[in-house]
Order: structure tokens, then C-alpha cells, then sequence
């Protein structure tokens, strides 16, 4: 029992960490599609979960899990869960996935849209309950209005496509968790910005945030994003083990982590006024990813009822 | 105590139902593009032209004096009707209640019948960068000169400023925090407007920059250093009956049940038929404020209580929307009423401020 | 449209608080069983529902609203919804009600106990859709565990009874109508009690009742009562005109006058402190009349459901 | 990371787990009353005989050393065995961690072991009139005499004062606030007690009076003058880990469940769901903060965090499973849980302070 991150998977986020705060700046948020993606490959990220033999380090969903929570503190745009998780998944011996040659994208089951799929070189749809491939040129992709300007979204038609053995649930399971810890890392920043904020505001001769109303708000955030977070963790490891409780981890902890995000997003537009979502401020930015992630690989809605209809029937297995 | 709507009001419900039915037309690109704003300001001129643009206003402004009751019927019709935003709002909301009560009779002739119309359309200029919820700390100035006035300084969220034709706001001519403000109308003509992008990438606002721009001295709304007791008189309707209706709340309330009906989900459903019945419950007790205020009572401070239940049923009726719609957020019409609805909680003093006005007025706890 | 209590609604409603401050002082909550019942049965309480024929005066529920909000707001103890509104309806011509000669109590569908059976002179009792009356000689009550001091429930087996004819539910509505009414009236008290102990009570060397954190908790139950009531009173007015809404309207109000009340309840005592339930307060009475009220005459999850219900099945109308 | 027990852990749960199974009683009666005091002291002698009631005390205090992790364990099973409720809880979570940190080796040997075993239960007496929240406003004082103190004051709140042996808290020896507070265990023979009874009639609190009552020297735990920081100490790990296992949030969540599955409204189980997820994630909350514990590493303001979340989540269940009994709410034991819950975001600093302290020390934002 050593609930907490080892030495070598905090090391990991922290490079992850210093190469976005390098390359993906906010201001790379409103003029690059992809700012850093070039730079993590150089590290090897998008082979962190591939197999030895295909040039990867083989790692657990749990020993990225920091790393991820780093992408979505930056905010960071393109296909991430897609290329870095759930590709190596699915696509365990493609030669070209470790070197980040390879852009992926995903449309998980019941979802309209895959984001970023003008970028793919490959779609991995999720159909009756398996998962086709389907390469770009084989795809007609047109763009939908979402919510989110850094993570668009297209609707995907194609005619030909290659299936893939197996069933689509595991590799949904991880892409929800990557997803989850992503909105960790936004919520996390979404607290810092609006605690820095609150912190320099001034309105009726004090910073705001010596208001116990906004203090209350703040920490309110700051409670769901503690208490969502071991959810997430411990998603991870219940999926890296194909412990028999994942499924229900899996939607406990996105759910959770969505909530978070969006409460945070909540707190911090709250705080922040109407400034919060202009052009003004790169708040924005960090508000519409909790908003798209916390709907991304399942709802929090959908993940709720997952939760329920098995508790309710009567899977009170707790793991561990 | 009853409930019963007269023959009369049930004859212009059925009018205005009739009329919308016919002319409502389909959905109109945003009112802050240029296109927009020119389809919009086409619209309140039909609606002008049935005198169903300002009900309640005297007929010699372009209404039809009715009744604070027959408002509520014309604005649940016009909402239930699925007709166009209102890009007249500011004006007729805000500046117009201020304009009947502190106007001149010149000032009322003049700029009433063309707000009506939508002939001139209204930008408020409240909040400045370091002034958003504490309007008393304002610094913006006017300075006196030959015939009128020039105006000085920065303003920011002006709503529709980037291409209403007119603005209203306080701006000092003397002494400090509340003393010595003066409440002035302007052309927008010669003021550097600069739009503020939203996460739509449209400018529903804009900054102001006042550079010594000149209104004539027939701009002055009350009396010079008087502008505090004006904004707040129309700070007070902002925040009372008048800018929120129950009739938006109703449609929006109806339309999210739909959804949530077919999202099978049946918590959803609860969460969403609770938003139908708090709809419900906010349109009720506007009928008992309506009836408070039509016997001449005032509601000063119990209006704070409106402002946070309206604002945070809007907000929890967009989120839930957001939430079931998933990726298909961004279409089907919610997106921007769920921006929106974000904003409630904020404009027209936080809901931090009414809840401590609550607490310290109504409830009388102590400051 | 005229949606305000008229003055001779008010007039009554002024009276029958007189009396009740009178002779149901918060004292009297400690050792007597029907306080203020003789009183109030010397008004002609009992028969303000009755038809002329009967003695009464033949009001409709909205006329006496503001009244039974009363007996809520001094925690009346006694079967008052049961005595002076449910057995006026169902009993429209027994000559003994209007005089307070007669204690009722009602043994709803759906629950498990009748409260004060104990003192009850007949009982109505809920069953296969009617109602049956039972003489207390053929009662046998039996005290059961409740949250409510002044309000004892108990089990009720019976040998013998009368069929009433009709259905329960007429009935049972203008119970649930005549339950929030008082249970807004608890709402009202449990807030005016707190606000001013706020006050007075001092921590950290303020007013606690001067700390945000405590204002915005007592403005939350304040506007939760203040949407609650016209719910209410529409409710009120809609069973009176027998609306087609009224089986939803009545939901409606129950469910948001139990959950004002209980939200009083929670903030009464987080400010108030541990000795909120004790019984060095008087609070602890208002405390447990908004927990016992909130469940009698259907539970708030119960109405939930049956608006939830009727909404879904597309029941979308407005009355008026 | 991991989240395997060792081996050795799994067969301390297995052992724990099997001996409760053997000997846990039926439900006892009501603690707050006299026989009911004495069928837990008599269970906690049960406990202490099979080194069960304190495991993670020194086995020369009766204890067995056990990790964190292993109290952990122990706790979840003795709650999803439905154990009863511990008398003498104020004792060895409150007094316990700070006899050891502060006391004397002689206070050490005589009051631990009497403790782990209940022939001595212990009743805090932190909480005055007028220093409910706010301690360091309190007046009672001690004054020394030959051979020890007189005690003189009034104290309020005392958890199971009616019936215990003994009490611990803090007097004023010199100075204001924070400082000259002296902490002194004494015996409840020569208080005063007056029992105060809670809603459902028992006394669950007493008030205690001291009127010159003398204890001896030998009952100052630490320095004189210093109790405010073993205090602090005590009330640090009173708002921390030790007294709030996830062991009983976990097992009412359960209870819960069953509860809301034979409701069949799905509403209720997905509130029902939702709260048992949330004693999930208090639990791994817990075991992330164990392994910070046992590195070394101090939780600090950090466990305001856990206060609210735990008391919030505890009230929660409890509310739900009020509202799904119904009348019958007084029945099936939730009724003392729902009481006792209702308590959780007041005591050990109320949950209004516990966000001033997660605002201000975890998040840094001003005073």
C-alpha cells in the first residue's frame, strides 16, 4: 500500500511539465494547433505506453497519469489522449506511434464528433462495440460547431475501413481515465489562476479575495479537486491490473474529475466577472476545456448512471 | 387572492399570439455581427409598427400603457413564440424607465419613439476596469465647456457597444465615490469603441474610450451630480421586474424538458423538471411583485432575492442542458444562452452583493 | 390576477396568531399535548372549512392559508391538518367538528403511522384508493419511534370501520396543500429565531451574524422560502378550482415547501451551534417540525417523483 | 503506486474480521444511558482483551503497534461488522495522541492503559458559553494551591460527560487569548455535572461546573502555560486523520445503498450512488494521506480539507436516508446517526472556519 506517485513518475511530469511551460505558452493557444507536439515526441511521449519492441517503455496508464494531468494544466491542444493512450492500445506494433510520426484521433461510441480529426493521419471509430481503423484518406471529415477553440470537432464519414480484433471497451476505459486526470490538471490550474487573481483584484477597497464568500467558493473547488483526484489514481491502477471492479472505477472517476472541472470553471468565471470568458484573458481557454473534456469518452451524466445502475446492482466490490 | 387573467388580458394574450404566429421570423444570425444587427434592428421595427415593441410604455412613446400584468403576458407569448432576442434591450430596460422618470419632456419626446423603433439603439457604459462591481469608485470624467460637456475616460462591458449608436453612463464632475457623479447620454459616433472578443469569437461587448468627446448639455439625464440617485433608479429596475421577465425562463424551461425527455436518463429528467417548476415558481411570484407594485408598494431589496434565484435557475438550466447534449454542445441554440446565463451571476451586481444585500436588508443581519 | 391574500384572509390569519402567541408559547411545547386548541376551537378554527350547514363558514384552502402558516410558524402541536382540513372534507356534515369537539387524525396511503392517534376521537384511514372510518373504540394505537417530540405517531390496527365513498385523493391533496403551508410557516420561524440569535451571538469578536460565510447561508434559505410560497398558494388556489394542474401543482409546492424548511433547519442549526438541538432551545421543536412535516402527506421524494412524472409524460400546461 | 496490502495486513484483517464476527453483540442500548454506558464499557474490555481497542497504541499501553494502515483496516471491519459505537472515543482519539506526545512516562503508564481498556472514560471539556468556535476567548480558570489547583469556571458541550470517569481541557492559569492556558486532566467526582439532553431526550452533552474542584499537580499535561499547544495538538488531530476513519462512512454508505435500492426511485439511488463513490474516494483520500504520515510528512491545514468533505458527505447520507424513511425515519437506527451527523459540520471547528483555513493556508488568499 503506497498510494502516491513514485519518484520516476513525478520526475516523468515534471519534464512533460517544463517542455509545455517552454513550448506551449498561452499565447501558443490561440495561433498553434499542435504547440509542443514535436518537442514531447522528441521525449518519447507518445511512446511512454507502447511495447519495447515497438520502441516504447511499456509503462501502466497509472505511471503517466502525472504526465497527463500536466497536458491538461497547459491547456495543451491536439489529439493527446487519442495519439498517447489510446492509440499504443489499439495499435500496440505500428511502428511510427513512438516517434510521434503518427497524429490519431477518436469517435468514441455514442458521440457525434471526433476533435481534431482535420489533423489524423488515422480515425479509430468505435462501431458495434469493436473498433474500426480508418485512414485519413479514406475519411471525409467536416467540422461541427463545439465549445471548445483549441479541441474543434468534425463529423467523420468514410467508406473503407480496417477492423480491429477485440472489443472497444478497453481501450474507452483508458482513454476516460487519461481524460479524467487531464481535467484534474485543468481544474488545478483553473484554482491557481483564480486564487492569483483573487489575490491582486480589488473592489470595494480589498482584494476579492479576502471575501469570505469568494474564500468559500474557492476552497468548496479546491475540496472536489482533492477528493477527485484519488478517484482518478486509483481508476488507473484498477485498469493497468484489470481489476473486475474498472468499469465502475473507470466512470466513478470521470465523472468526479468532470464535476471538478466544471465547478472550478464555475468558481473561477464567478471570481474573475465577465472578463473571464473574452479574449482579454486566456481564462478561456482553460473554461472551455472543462466544459469539452467533462464531456468527452462519456458524460459525466453517462458516467453517473453507469455508477448507479451497478451499484444498485448490488456491485459493492471495493477495490482495493 | 386569485389567479384569474380578465377577458381583457386573455384578448391581448391571444392577440399578441396571433400576431407572433404570423411574424416571428426563422432564426436570425447573432445580433453582434453587422448582419445581425441590421436583421434584428428590422425586427423591432415590426414589432414597432404592431406597437408590440414597448407595451407597457405610454402610447405617445410608442406603447400601448399596458398593464405590468399585460407585460408578463406579452413576454411569455414572445419567448414561447421562439421570437429574436431583444437588441434593443439595454435602451428600453435600462435608459428607457430612467429617461420617463428624470428626463425633460424633450428629452422624452426625442429619444423615446426611436428607441421604441429601434431607430437608435442603446449601449450601456457602467463598469470601468477597475470599477466593475463597485461603481462608486468610478473615475471616468466630464469636464464643462461651451454648450456641453467632455467626456473622458475608459468604460469596458459596454453590452452591443460595438454597434449600438448611442451610450448612457455615469461619469464624475465632481468629488469623490458617490458625490459628484452625473448621469450623461452620448452619440457612440466619436468614441473609440473597441470590441471585446467572447468564446464565441463574437463582440457582445466592448471598451469604450472617451478621448474629450462632446455631448451637448440637453445630454445631462437629471441633474448635474445628481447621477448616483439615477443610475440607481434604473440600477434598481435592472435588478428588479423589469429586465427579467418569467417568460424567457418558461421557454427555456420548456425546451429543456424536451430534451431531457429524450436523453432517457431519468435523473436528468428530475433535475430538469425541477428547473420547470422553479420556472414556475419565479413566474408566480412575479405575478404577487406585479400585483405589490401595480398597489403602488415598492420592493427595494426583496428584488435581490429575484436576481439570485433567476440567475442561478438560468445558469443550472444552460449547465444541464451543456451536460446532456455532450459534444453537440456547441449546436441546437444552447450554447449561447449557456454563455449567457454565465454572466447572470455577475452583471447587475454579483450575487455575492445580493446575497449580502439580502442578508443585511432584508434579513436585517448586521454589515 | 390578484395573487395576494386579501385583508380579511390576513385579518384571520392575525388572529389566529394572537392566539397562539397567547396560549402557545414555546413553554407550552414542553408539557402540553393540544395547546391553544380550546382557543382556537372558541374562534371557530375547526369550522372554517365546513359548509354553512354544518356551522361552518365555508371557506376554500387558499382562504385559510395564511392561518395554517400560523400554526406551523408557533409549532402547533395536535392533529390540525387532520381536525380542522381533511375531516371538514370528508366529513362535511358531522356536527361535532366545528366546535373542536372532535379529534382527528388521518392514517395517509403510502405511510406507515397516524400522528397523535392517541388523542384522536376518529380515525381516517387510507385504503385501496378510498377512505375507511374508524371509531377509536375499534382502534388499537400503538406509539411508535418519530423525530418529532410534538408530534407522537403511532401504529393503528382496526376490527371494525365504515367505507366513506369517494376517492382518497381529493383529499390527501388539500393535507399536502395544508402541510407546506404550515411547514413555510416553520420555514419563516426557524429563520426569524436564527437571524436573530446571529445578532446577538458573538465569535472571534463580531456578530457571527456580521461573518459573509453565515449571511449568504441565511439568504440561500431565505429565497429557497420566498419561491417556495407561491408555489403554495397557487396550489391552494388550484385545488379550490379543482385545475386539471392541480394533482402536479400540489407536488410541486409540498416538495419545495419540505426542502425551504429543511434547508431552515440545516442553517438554523449551523449557526446556532450544537445547542440548536438541545433542549436548552426552544429551536429543536421547529427543528423536528420541519423533518416530520417534510415527511407527512408524501414524502419531498415522492413529489419530486410525481412531478418528475407528469412533466416527462409531457403534461407541460400552466395553470394559469 | 500501489493500493495492494501486504500480506501481513491482509491477515490482520482476516483475524479482525473473523474475532468480530464471533463477538460482536446484538445492538446495545443507548450509550447516554446507564446501563447502556455500561454494556460499552463492558464491550471495550471485551475489545481490550483481545488487543483489539487500541491497535495502534504500544502494546505496552495495551496496544499492538499497528501501522496506519492497519488501524485503517481494523476500523473499516469493526464498522462493516456493526461494532458498536465507542464510549470511550473522546479518550483515545482526543487525550490519547497528546498523553503520549506531552504526558509524563509516569502519566504515560497510569492513565493509557486504564483508558484502552474503559475502566476510565473520558470526557472533553473544550467549549465554554461564550468560546464556542472561537477557544482562545476562554475564561475558566485554575488556580494553584499546595499540591495542585482549584478549578473554577463553566464548561459546556462535554460528549458523554453524564456518565464518564474523567475529563481533560483547558483552564487559564495567566494572560489573555492564546496565552496562559494551562491543560489539565481531572476527575468528574467533584464537578458539577449537568446533563444536558438532546433531541431525543438522552444527554449526549453535559455542562460541568468547577467550583474550587482540586486536582493534583501530577494532572497538568505539559508545561504550565503551554496548554494552548498541546491543545492545538490534541484539536489537530481531532480535525486530522485519527478520529475520522473511513471505516464507519463506509459501511453507513453501504447501508445507504439498500436503503435507496428498496426505495425504487432512481433519483434517491443516484444521490445514494453518489455518496457511496464519495466515501470511495475518502477512503483513498485516506490512504494517499497515510502514506504522507508514514514518510514523515505533516498534513497541516491540508486536513480542513478532509473535515468538510467527511462531515458534509456524513450529513449528506444521513439527510437522504431520512427523506427515504419517511414517518418511519425515527426507526431502523438512523435517527441518533442523522442527529450525531448533523453535529459533524460544527464540532472540532466549524465547517465556515474550515474554508477560511483551506482559503487561507492551503490556497494562500488574504486574511
Amino acid at each position: 500500500m503506497n498510494f502516491g506517485f513514485t519518484d520516476e513518475q513525478l520526475a516523468l511530469a515534471a519534464t512533460v511539465r517544463d517542455v509545455l511551460r517552454a513550448h506551449c505558452p498561452p499565447a501558443a493557444l490561440r495561433s498553434e494547433r499542435r504547440p509542443a507536439w514535436e518537442q514531447l515526441a522528441g521525449l518519447g511521449f507518445f511512446g511512454l505506453l507502447l511495447p519495447p519492441e515497438s520502441d516504447g517503455l511499456g509503462l501502466g496508464l497509472a505511471d503517466v497519469l502525472p504526465a497527463l494531468e500536466e497536458t491538461g494544466r497547459a491547456c495543451l491542444p491536439g489529439p493527446v489522449v487519442e495519439t498517447a493512450v489510446v492509440a499504443p492500445y489499439l495499435l500496440p506494433d505500428n511502428p511510427k506511434l513512438a516517434s510521434g510520426a503518427l497524429c490519431v484521433t477518436v469517435l468514441p461510441p455514442g458521440q457525434a464528433y471526433a476533435p481534431d480529426a482535420d489533423l489524423a493521419d488515422l480515425l479509430l471509430v468505435a462501431r458495434d462495440g469493436g473498433w474500426r481503423l480508418v485512414a485519413r484518406e479514406s475519411a471525409r471529415v467536416v467540422p461541427r460547431s463545439g465549445v471548445d477553440p483549441c479541441r474543434p470537432v468534425f463529423e467523420v464519414a468514410f467508406d473503407d475501413s480496417e477492423e480491429l480484433g477485440g472489443p472497444a471497451a478497453p481501450a474507452l476505459r483508458r482513454a476516460a481515465v487519461a481524460t479524467a486526470a487531464q481535467l484534474i490538471g485543468v481544474a488545478r490550474e483553473l484554482l491557481a489562476v483564480t486564487v492569483a487573481y483573487a489575490r491582486v483584484r480589488t473592489q470595494f477597497g480589498a482584494a476579492i479575495g479576502s471575501f469570505q464568500a469568494v474564500k468559500h467558493q474557492l476552497a468548496d473547488a479546491a475540496v472536489a479537486v482533492e477528493f477527485a483526484a484519488p478517484l482518478v489514481h486509483r481508476a488507473a491502477l484498477s485498469v493497468d491490473r484489470a481489476a473486475g471492479t474498472a468499469d465502475r472505477d473507470v466512470s466513478a472517476a470521470k465523472a468526479a474529475a468532470g464535476e471538478a472541472a466544471v465547478l472550478a470553471a464555475r468558481v473561477a468565471l464567478q471570481a474573475h466577472g465577465a472578463i473571464g470568458y473574452t479574449e482579454e484573458l486566456d481564462l478561456r481557454f482553460w473554461l472551455a476545456r472543462a466544459w469539452s473534456l467533462s464531456a468527452a469518452y462519456g458524460t459525466t451524466a453517462a458516467h453517473r448512471e453507469r455508477v448507479r445502475t451497478a451499484v444498485l446492482d448490488g456491485d459493492l466490490r471495493r477495490w482495493p | 387572492m386569485d389567479l384569474d387573467f380578465s377577458p381583457a388580458e386573455q384578448g391581448f394574450r391571444a392577440e399578441v399570439r396571433d400576431w407572433l404566429r404570423a411574424h416571428v421570423p426563422g432564426p436570425l444570425p447573432s445580433m453582434d455581427t453587422p448582419e445581425g444587427f441590421a436583421a434584428h434592428r428590422a425586427w423591432e421595427a415590426l414589432l414597432a409598427d404592431a406597437r408590440l415593441s414597448v407595451v407597457s410604455w405610454p402610447e405617445e412613446y410608442g406603447g400601448r400603457g399596458a398593464s405590468l400584468i399585460e407585460w408578463l403576458i406579452f413576454e411569455e407569448e414572445y419567448w414561447a413564440a421562439g421570437a429574436p432576442a431583444r437588441v434593443t434591450q439595454n435602451g428600453i430596460f435600462l435608459l428607457g424607465p430612467s429617461l420617463m422618470r428624470f428626463g425633460t419632456p424633450e428629452q422624452r419626446r426625442r429619444w423615446l419613439p426611436r428607441m421604441a423603433r429601434g431607430d437608435d439603439v442603446w449601449a450601456q457604459a457602467w463598469s470601468e476596469p477597475e470599477a466593475g462591481s463597485d461603481l462608486a469608485a468610478l473615475t471616468s470624467r466630464a469636464e464643462p465647456v461651451p454648450g456641453g460637456w467632455r467626456l473622458y475616460g475608459h468604460k469596458t462591458w459596454s453590452s452591443r457597444a460595438a454597434h449600438a449608436t448611442h451610450g448612457f453612463g455615469l461619469f464624475r464632475t465632481s468629488g469623490t465615490r458617490h458625490k459628484g457623479l452625473t448621469y450623461f447620454l452620448f452619440p457612440l459616433s466619436d468614441v473609440a469603441v473597441r470590441p471585446i472578443a467572447q468564446l464565441d469569437g463574437l463582440p457582445g461587448f466592448a471598451e469604450l474610450h472617451f478621448d474629450g468627446v462632446f455631448t451637448p448639455g440637453s445630454m445631462v439625464l437629471g441633474e448635474v451630480g445628481e447621477g448616483w440617485r439615477v443610475a440607481m433608479a434604473t440600477t434598481s429596475s435592472e435588478r428588479g421586474l423589469t429586465l427579467r421577465s418569467p417568460g424567457r425562463f418558461l421557454a427555456t424551461a420548456d425546451r429543456l424538458v424536451a430534451l431531457a425527455r429524450s436523453s432517457g436518463d431519468p435523473v436528468a429528467a428530475d433535475r430538469a423538471a425541477r428547473c420547470w417548476i422553479e420556472a414556475e415558481a419565479y413566474r408566480l411570484h412575479t405575478f404577487a411583485t406585479a400585483r405589490r407594485l401595480m398597489a403602488g408598494e415598492e420592493i427595494g431589496s426583496a428584488a435581490s432575492m429575484g436576481k439570485v434565484f433567476w440567475s442561478e435557475l438560468d445558469l443550472r438550466m444552460h449547465t444541464l442542458a451543456m451536460e446532456l447534449l455532450g459534444d453537440r454542445a456547441g449546436e441546437a441554440g444552447w450554447l449561447d444562452g449557456f454563455l449567457f446565463s454565465l454572466a447572470g451571476p455577475i452583471y447587475a451586481g454579483t450575487n455575492e452583493i445580493q446575497r449580502n444585500i439580502i442578508a443585511e436588508r432584508v434579513l436585517r443581519l448586521p454589515r
